[in-house]
């Protein structure tokens, strides 16, 4: 953990009280596959290799073999009304490899949520279907009522 | 605008400036105040050291910082008030051999000595050797698949060309390769009874140090390969007279660079007790693009045959030094043979060194003998084109000499 | 008049086609046959078309009857050269065993013992003459140890002005005593053995080979494009063929005219089964540390094709210097398991690229199995491996369809001696170790084909063309792509704030189309031969405008 | 403004530097405020061509030069037009100094003769005691010759040979030379164009007085050391460039075509010589100038 770096002093009040760690480290899915002993987090840019290994072993007791870095880039976006373009900041991901016995699998929280959106938006679909096809059987006949059938 | 007196009003600024910067550098008067002071016991200062004082910075000292190279000057700690004339690998002596042979105090034989000569003469060699070197030559100057960038090439009549950038063999390697695959073919004609009593190694360095006429002369060589042999060559036979050369208005130690910081020790890559450690033969390699006159002249015939002869002679005084102590001075109880061979890949040449004395003083009767013949030419091309190789010229004679070298 | 007698022509043709006659029938009357024979029906799937485009091309490499076109041939998709994993011997992360098995289709066995050492295990004697030549050996290898050593020494105390790493210190002591040991184990044994009086001896030779693996997942790009178009979107997690370029320096390395023998039979390695329980690394080579790079396909066993006559490998010395530079975290058993993997490796690429210059190579499949045998060592340790390679078949079908698998069996590392004592003896000297490195040096390379059997798709030498244009032409060509210098042009680079205003997001809609991205030109696309072609001055060519540029003769 | 020079002249004693020639004074307008930059005007010796960077010690190894481009090294500003690109040459150090003993006379041995890519005269590698330098080599020079050198002024003039150094007094009337000192113990660089040579015309007094290449005659001190012989090269005048390309290799850029050789302001005069000029001994060392700051 970094000592060295502390947030600048701002005059007035209300000072601040509460101290965020400057290193710290989120345990992310990985966007592809990837054996099954290596785990992805996002770091923070000051945290080197070594820093990642001394975390995980030490706070976290994790037999760590290896640790590889890279930075990679923050996505893009294009403002709708003026047109701008707004980056999001750049990330730091460290792959930290575990030994080969051991295994992770990022744990899957919101699979019920999804899975119950997906029933919302099948029975949803169905219904606008269900009006497509009134609609369409009533496209012939205009000025008929809705209910008239034979 | 009408030529009123606002438009031709000017801006006494400006003159002011204009004005300055003529009248502001100023010579000072001489005007005897300093001596007056002086007089009166009055110390006089500059008023630049008073305004501008140098400030000494204190290094604090960081883990972490590169440590500083040690400067080149008398501060450095293997800094001597006598100049050392240093002859080292890229160094070429002016003078070529009649030099080379002044400051190693020898008489040149041109011829080899007898025992090799009738070698020569005599040996027999299979018909197929012929085959088996030509196939060698090829090896490592054309079929090896190193591929690094060569040096530039320029054509001196068109000096702005920048000619393509052409890969290959490097020249080291060819080098290499060539004298490692001659020396293969020569020990599997010796067999193993004259093999297994030398040793060979690639890149070895000697040092030396030697006082000749009140000059300091130190020496370090790289030879790429040395032949070690388990017993000393033996002494020529037979005493040879003959007078140095007269180098007159040269002094010996011409174009040897000077330096004040040097080390004076000596060197031999090898321990005595070991089974292998008598020099046998040298081969060192010339490289046009690394060994240059010091005015950049490219290297003559004779330059080149003083390196082989100097070469071997650093040699012979390291060993020399090993046996018999860093104060051995004059005539040495029994004669070191070296024997040296330089090549640039195409042309060789062979000599051999007897050292008798390592007081190289002028007046000294006795001396050295440096046996050597001319350069021989393995071949005169040998390329790669148009899908086909190319060995043309080819001189058997090199290999002969060689071989008989190798069993001496 | 002209016309009409086509016509007439074409009228009768039609007469004879309704008759149910061929069109040659007044050609040959042998086009008969009793059976109707049909041409196969053929697949009409993406899937299929694309397997028999592949195979075709296969084909043609075969076709191409020189080994330098054969290279030239598999080089022209790519002008800036293919996507390569680096496999080289410096580099082995941590696990890699799997994948270097994967990779190369190979079993790994454990070396049996030699029956040497079992008969002095007995209590047996071993025969007295051997015994004497051993002795003679064993103090020729002490006394070279000893030398290497005490040369080392003095040579590190030189005040030198870069101070060589710990790699670089292994690799020169290493260097130094494989050197003296190869020498005096020749002398020692070329009187027994009169096959080592033949060997061709290679000094840091370059050895490179380039192949492709199947079985490995695709990208991510791969798999969003693929799923971007409805009638692809099924195949998009199928696997993709990865291609691979070693490149690697052992020490030394020993050629021989004759083939070894091979140590397991046909009938050993054509097993489906064996080749169903090769460890699978789907994953993508990246995630285990391996990185890629832009480089043309090169297959060089240390020399030229053609070279010479000794082609086949003997014995080569590969370096674990590099082995220093993994973490302590790694463990002692992934340490074993990266010895193993570079001799796979290592042994894979050295004979592919020899088998290259027998006209194979990663598409078109060996004839009969080649075999070498490979030593890895630090001068203290020595591992020793013997590989057998029985197939070059691993890309796309071939990694699941092809039954043949290659063998490399090994032993762990085993000490020379245990130290060099202060004053430069050798303490605790290994016999067993010795034995197995001259059991090596002893193992007689035997086999000789015919030249039809060895090089069956190797029709013609480049020296044998009559065109000096042409010999020209292949033989520049092959070294230029052989050379793995930068190609002439620069390699393609999009800015980064192209990426961001002109890929990513269109703002620039308005700014006229120059860059290729915005032409939708591919430039990865470009072939080998898309290059204006040289021009030839008129000083030499005279005053016809037909020569104006050199022709070029890619296959 | 006279007045305000008469004030300063009266409040500070001290005395106004004269106004170098050489050196001009440009105002550069930077936004609202005026940055003066001192550039020195062409001629005076300097050609703006190059800088070489000499080591510390005497060497003969080629030394490496930068291309100027008719720009100031101090200042950064362009000076001479005209020059610019080329090829990167190597430039030899030639010793100026030939030195020799007052009695008796030192030889030296011609090693090499050599082109220098800086200079039009060839320069040739002389070898003394464990010394090697370059000199100026004269037209007849080769590898082998053995030079004199001395400072000897004997009574009866010596009978010299080419390359050979020795003081004006010690030479016969008529003799052919070049790289003449201008004072005694002022480094020999008058003379030294390819194919140049100077005359001893007569003595008078403790002078001799020699015709330079500009056909001009000059009196210089007896004791001046003067080489003999006419220099290397001497066809150099009567080479052709050939092409606008090799002119462009030789580090010239295109000329702007304003030059008129027979008309203007430039053009050719002919006036009559003038006449002998005595060579006076150097003017002591100029006091450095303080300069003083008033931010305007």
């Amino acid at each position: 953990m970094s000592t060295r770096w502390y947030p600048i002093y701002q005059r007035g009040n209300p000072q601040l009280r509460v101290f965020l760690p400057n290193f710290w480290m989120k345990l992310i899915r990985p966007t592809e596959e990837q054996p099954p002993n290596v785990v992805t987090f996002s770091v923070s840019m000051e945290m080197t290799k070594y820093d990642v290994r001394s975390y995980l072993e030490k706070i976290y007791k994790l037999p760590v073999v290896d640790v590889r870095t890279r930075i990679a880039l923050g996505e893009t976006k294009k403002d709708q009304t003026y047109g701008y373009i707004t980056k999001k900041d750049d990330v730091k991901l460290a792959y930290v490899t575990l030994p080969r016995e051991e295994s992770f699998v990022f744990p899957d929280f919101f699979s019920e949520k999804a899975e119950k959106q997906a029933k919302e938006e099948k029975s949803l679909d169905e219904s606008k279907e269900g009006f497509r096809r009134f609609l369409d059987r009533n496209k012939k006949r205009p000025g008929t009522p809705g209910w008239f059938s034979i | 605008m009408r030529l009123t007196k606002t438009l031709c009003a000017q801006h006494i600024g400006w003159h002011f400036k204009k004005h300055w910067l003529v009248q502001g550098k100023r010579v000072p008067k001489e005007t005897g105040a300093v001596a007056e002071l002086l007089k009166l016991g009055v110390q006089v200062k500059n008023p630049e050291d008073l305004l501008n004082g140098k400030v000494e910075r204190k290094i604090v000292d960081i883990v972490g910082t590169r440590v500083n190279t040690i400067p080149e000057d008398s501060s450095h700690p293997d800094w001597h008030s006598t100049v050392c004339h240093s002859y080292s690998d890229n160094n070429v002596l002016i003078g070529g051999l009649p030099q080379a042979q002044v400051l190693t105090n020898c008489i040149e034989i041109q011829t080899f000595p007898k025992q090799i000569e009738d070698v020569i003469a005599s040996q027999q060699l299979p018909n197929s050797i012929d085959k088996s070197i030509r196939h060698a030559i090829l090896a490592s100057h054309v079929l090896d698949a190193e591929q690094v960038k060569l040096p530039k090439v320029r054509l001196p009549e068109r000096p702005a060309f920048n000619l393509p950038r052409s890969y290959g063999i490097s020249h080291e390697r060819v080098n290499r390769l060539l004298v490692n695959k001659l020396l293969h073919e020569t020990e599997k004609l010796a067999g193993r009874s004259v093999s297994i009593r030398r040793k060979l190694i690639d890149n070895a360095t000697f040092k030396t140090s030697i006082n000749k006429d009140g000059d300091l002369l130190g020496f370090s060589i790289n030879a790429e390969k040395v032949i070690f042999a388990n017993r000393a060559i033996e002494a020529v036979k037979g005493k040879f007279e003959g007078d140095l050369p007269d180098l007159y208005p040269m002094k010996t130690t011409i174009s040897i660079p000077k330096h004040h910081i040097y080390q004076t020790d000596n060197f031999y890559p090898l321990r005595t007790d070991i089974s292998c450690s008598h020099p046998h033969t040298i081969f060192t390699v010339f490289n046009k693009n690394l060994v240059k006159n010091a005015h950049g002249s490219g290297v003559t015939t004779s330059q080149l045959q003083a390196r082989t002869l100097i070469k071997a002679f650093v040699v012979a005084a390291a060993r020399a030094r090993q046996l018999h102590g860093d104060s051995v001075e004059g005539a040495l109880p029994k004669p070191i043979v070296v024997q040296s061979v330089q090549t640039d890949g195409r042309t060789f040449h062979f000599g051999v060194l007897q050292l008798n004395t390592l007081d190289l003083s002028a007046n000294n009767p006795s001396k050295n003998y440096w046996f050597h013949r001319q350069n021989y030419d393995l071949f005169s091309e040998c390329s790669y084109e148009a899908g086909r190789t190319h060995l043309t010229n080819y001189n058997g004679d090199v290999f002969r000499i060689f071989n008989a070298f190798y069993n001496n | 008049m002209l016309k009409l007698s086509l016509v007439n022509q074409l009228r009768s043709t039609y007469k004879r086609c309704l008759a149910g006659q061929s069109l040659q029938a007044n050609v040959a009357d042998s086009e008969y046959s009793a059976q109707p024979v049909y041409p196969e029906i053929q697949d009409p799937s993406f899937k299929a078309r694309k397997q028999r485009d592949a195979a075709d091309w296969h084909e043609e490499i075969r076709q191409v009857p020189t080994v330098e076109e054969k290279l030239i041939k598999i080089n022209i998709p790519r002008y800036y050269g293919y996507k390569v994993v680096d496999f080289n011997d410096s580099k082995i992360p941590y696990n890699a065993l799997p994948l270097t098995q994967h990779y190369t289709r190979t079993v790994l066995e454990d070396l049996p013992p030699l029956p040497g050492s079992q008969v002095v295990d007995q209590g047996d004697q071993p025969k007295p003459s051997e015994d004497a030549s051993f002795k003679t050996v064993r103090e020729d290898v002490i006394e070279a140890l000893e030398f290497a050593h005490d040369y080392y020494k003095h040579q590190e105390k030189l005040p030198n002005s870069a101070q060589p790493s710990a790699v670089e210190r292994e690799q020169i002591l290493t260097q130094i005593i494989v050197e003296q040991l190869n020498r005096a184990l020749l002398q020692a044994l070329s009187e027994d053995h009169k096959h080592l009086d033949e060997v061709e001896v290679d000094y840091n030779p370059r050895h490179e080979a380039f192949w492709a693996v199947g079985g490995v997942d695709p990208p991510k790009n791969v798999i969003n494009s693929k799923k971007g178009r409805e009638w692809q979107k099924d195949m998009a997690n199928e696997s993709v063929d990865r291609l691979v370029q070693y490149t690697g320096t052992p020490y030394l390395s020993l050629r021989h005219r004759r083939q070894l023998s091979p140590w397991k039979t046909t009938a050993e390695s054509e097993n489906i089964e064996l080749s169903k329980q090769i460890p699978r690394f789907k994953h993508d080579p990246r995630t285990l540390g391996y990185s890629t790079k832009h480089q043309h396909a090169t297959n060089v066993p240390g020399y030229w094709p053609k070279g010479n006559e000794q082609n086949f490998g003997l014995l080569s010395f590969q370096s674990r210097a590099h082995l220093q530079l993994r973490p302590k975290s790694y463990g002692e058993s992934d340490l074993q398991e990266a010895l193993h993997s570079l001799a796979i490796k290592s042994s894979y690429a050295w004979l592919l690229a020899q088998a290259n210059y027998n006209g194979f190579n990663t598409y078109n499949e060996l004839t009969y199995p080649m075999n070498t045998q490979t030593v890895i060592t630090n001068g203290r340790e020595w591992s020793f491996y013997e590989y057998q390679l029985n197939t070059l078949l691993l890309h796309g079908k071939y990694q699941e369809d092809n039954p043949r698998v290659n063998f490399c069996r090994g032993t762990k590392p085993l000490p020379l001696y245990a130290e060099i004592s202060t004053n430069g003896k050798c303490v605790d000297f290994n016999d067993a170790t010795l034995r197995q490195l001259l059991n090596f040096y002893a193992n007689v390379p035997s086999i000789q084909r015919s030249n039809e059997e060895q090089q069956p798709y190797v029709a013609s030498d480049i020296s044998a063309y009559e065109n000096p244009e042409q010999r020209d032409f292949i033989a520049k060509t092959f070294k230029y792509l052989a050379s793995n210098r930068p190609r002439h042009l620069e390699l393609p680079e999009v800015y980064l704030w192209e990426k961001l205003y002109k890929i990513d997001n269109n703002n620039r809609a308005m700014e006229a189309k120059r860059r290729f991205f915005t032409l939708d030109v591919n430039p990865w696309r470009r072939t080998l031969d898309q290059h204006d072609k040289v021009y030839v001055p008129r000083a030499i060519r005279g005053k016809s405008r037909e020569n104006r540029y050199k022709k070029t003769y890619y296959p | 403004m006279q007045s305000l020079t008469r004030l300063m002249n009266t409040t500070l004693t001290l005395q106004m530097p004269s106004r170098m020639p050489a050196a001009g004074v440009a105002l550069q307008q930077l936004r609202g405020k005026t940055k003066v930059v001192e550039k020195p005007k062409p001629g005076a010796g300097q050609q703006f061509r190059r800088i070489v960077h000499f080591p510390e010690e005497y060497t003969v190894e080629p030394l490496k030069i930068t291309h100027l481009a008719g720009r100031d090294p101090v200042s950064g500003r362009l000076v001479a037009k005209g020059i610019g690109g080329g090829i990167k040459q190597q430039y030899r150090w030639v010793k100026w100094l030939r030195d020799g003993p007052t009695e008796g006379a030192q030889e030296e041995l011609v090693l090499e003769v050599l082109r220098d890519g800086c200079r039009t005269a060839n320069v040739a590698l002389v070898a003394v005691g464990d010394e090697l330098k370059y000199i100026l080599a004269t037209e007849n020079m080769k590898a082998g010759d053995i030079l004199k050198t001395s400072r000897l002024i004997p009574r009866i003039p010596v009978r010299p040979n080419e390359g050979d150094a020795y003081p004006l007094g010690a030479l016969p009337v008529g003799t052919r030379i070049h790289c003449l000192e201008k004072n005694p113990g002022q480094m020999c660089h008058l003379i030294h164009a390819a194919g140049t040579f100077g005359t001893i015309l007569r003595k008078f007094d403790d002078k001799v007085v020699v015709q330079l290449p500009s056909k001009r005659e000059f009196a210089f001190q007896r004791t001046c050391m003067a080489t003999v012989g006419r220099l290397s090269n001497p066809d150099h005048n009567k080479e052709h460039v050939g092409s606008a390309q090799r002119m462009r290799e030789m580090g010239n850029r295109p000329r702007s075509g304003l030059w008129k050789r027979k008309e203007g302001k430039h053009g050719r005069k002919i006036r009559r010589l003038p006449p002998m000029t005595t060579i006076s001994p150097p003017a002591p060392p100029k006091e450095e100038a303080i300069k003083l700051t008033l931010p305007l």
